[in-house]
């Protein structure tokens, strides 16, 4: 097989699959090193985007997924019928971000972060696949830890946790009461359990 | 201070959304905040929500108390532990506002939510599972579970009583505890089974085992009037 | 849009979709006539046929449908048969192992002992063959039950579920006895089916 037939090949697992495969399976499935396998998924890359087709090769984290091009969302809904879909409520937006800068968390961190409880709204966020269960916190109670997934760095546009937002008022004065908040946050949190 | 209050309870992620909001209408940052006036604020304006009706969630409550115990400390003359309370409700509006801000960005990072991806190809492959495993990863996964020390299930319903739609579990740990009083054999006043009951949950539970029980043929119920009714074992029941 | 746009959204919206999808569908998807909706069908085949992408598109009837290339199976054989070498969660190890020491036990029951839904996990764990149903308990609401299955035997080298390993504290309390009678209650009443 040569390297254009290995991009095409590529392209159809990729397109069977639909979800996110790791870069480890990619090796196995196609027996290439790592590095193999970058090099065919580069190829991938620079094809779509000469080739216009409407979907993108996206990198989360250790794997790759293919996805359509935001612009012709418009169209997509149409098609799925998804215009009346609810985009996520100012609460999930709260909670995922306190997931997703703390995380592995357990709710009732996020709940005392937000003051409110946040069961309901941390089951949705499970349902549309944004967080996931992450083991358990070795404390009395063993409270289930959760984490952000693979989906939510789609859903936000970015391939890896480090290019979420840096948080606000990173200065010297702020951030060290910050710190020190958390850290009493964390104690309680140990108390209660 | 002249506060407007014309605010909606629905308005508010919760007590402290409410408190951000009331320090932004009062222009100040959370660091340099008249903690006393705050509290003035805040408990007016629950005040205002009772008087409107509004349902307060217990969460809003619980705050109001938090600040009236912060508010009656703050008057000791030694009031140590008012600025050590002050000083953690400042923290942990900070915080919220932190989380606040970032859930802002991220309310604006919507590119993703129009990328689609494709559902898996139906392909008719068999799904099932054909890893190995050793045994001893089934008993540390069932203590991750319950935790060590409760071997046996069911636990005491007392952690789930939240949790679980009550009915239904009460029921059924009911029927243990009336197969449980009638092991003994001979009958029983039907009212000795409610003696313990702490609730009318409970109450109902029992009844509703007891009517289960019936319908399954386990007990019998004898007696023509509520009290002197009882309620006996139907042994040798087929199994 | 140009036409070489409403190609590209086209390829988007079948991708995005999965199914065939029918002509009168896209018609009103891109606003426009049958001839036009074929015009555009052609010109994403043409496309397709050129750059050689692992992936055509197929007539059936009257609908429309993106498939992979014959070319690619056995490289997408792989990819989807990899999918189930890959191991379980924590969460579903959890699971399955209050499945496995209580059986049969119902999805509720899973759930008190966890602390949280479990839907999701306990339906991968059907589908993978280690759980399955196992009639249903004669109290209100009659719910399903669920056992392990051969397979799961299988997975952890035993030949019957008495050679589980033992969970720890097997000692005689006074609390242990009444809980063991609980469970014997429970038991006389799923015997009953």
């Amino acid at each position: 097989m040569n390297r254009e037939q290995k991009i095409s090949a590529l392209f159809s697992v990729l397109f069977a699959c639909g979800e996110p495969i790791s870069i480890e399976r990619l090796c196995e499935v196609f027996d290439e090193k790592p590095e193999g396998v970058e090099t065919i998924v580069n190829g991938l890359k620079k094809r779509l985007e000469e080739q216009q087709l409407g979907v993108m090769l996206l990198t989360l984290e250790n794997t790759y997924q293919l996805a359509t091009d935001e612009n012709y969302a418009e169209y997509i809904k149409k098609a799925l019928d998804l215009r009346r879909r609810t985009p996520l409520s100012p609460a999930a937006f709260e909670v995922l971000s306190v997931v997703a800068y703390n995380q592995p968390v357990t709710k009732s961190f996020v709940e005392q972060v937000r003051g409110v409880d946040c069961s309901g709204v941390m089951t949705t966020l499970i349902e549309k696949g944004l967080i996931e269960e992450r083991g358990r916190l070795e404390l009395p109670g063993r409270p289930l830890l959760y984490g952000t997934t693979k989906n939510f760095l789609r859903t936000f546009g970015i391939s890896d946790l480090s290019e979420l937002p840096k948080l606000p008022n990173e200065d010297h004065t702020v951030n060290d009461v910050g710190e020190q908040l958390s850290i009493e946050g964390t104690e309680k949190l140990g108390e209660e359990e | 201070m002249q506060t407007e209050l014309s605010y909606k309870i629905e308005n508010f992620e919760g007590p402290l959304d409410l408190l951000l909001q009331l320090i932004a209408k009062n222009k100040v940052n959370i660091i340099e905040v008249n903690l006393s006036e705050l509290i003035d604020q805040y408990l007016e304006q629950i005040e205002y929500f009772k008087q409107e009706e509004m349902d307060i969630s217990s969460e809003f409550i619980t705050m109001a108390s938090r600040l009236i115990y912060i508010k009656t400390a703050s008057l000791l003359p030694k009031h140590e532990e008012a600025q050590k309370l002050a000083d953690e409700l400042k923290g942990e509006l900070i915080e919220y506002q932190i989380c606040r801000q970032i859930a802002l960005e991220l309310s604006k990072m919507t590119v993703g939510f129009d990328r689609f991806a494709k559902e898996p190809e139906e392909y008719e492959f068999d799904k099932t599972y054909e890893l190995n495993h050793e045994p001893q990863v089934l008993v540390d996964a069932y203590i991750s579970a319950v935790g060590r020390g409760k071997r046996r299930l069911p636990p005491s319903t007392a952690p789930f009583t939240k949790i679980v739609a009550r009915k239904i579990y009460a029921v059924s740990s009911k029927i243990v505890f009336v197969m449980r009083n009638l092991l003994s054999g001979g009958k029983k006043k039907l009212s000795s089974l409610y003696g313990g009951a702490k609730s009318r949950s409970e109450l109902v539970a029992t009844f509703l085992a007891v009517l289960e029980l019936c319908k399954a043929n386990r007990v019998k119920l004898t007696g023509d009037s509520p009290d002197k009714a009882e309620i006996q074992l139907i042994k040798g029941h087929k199994k």
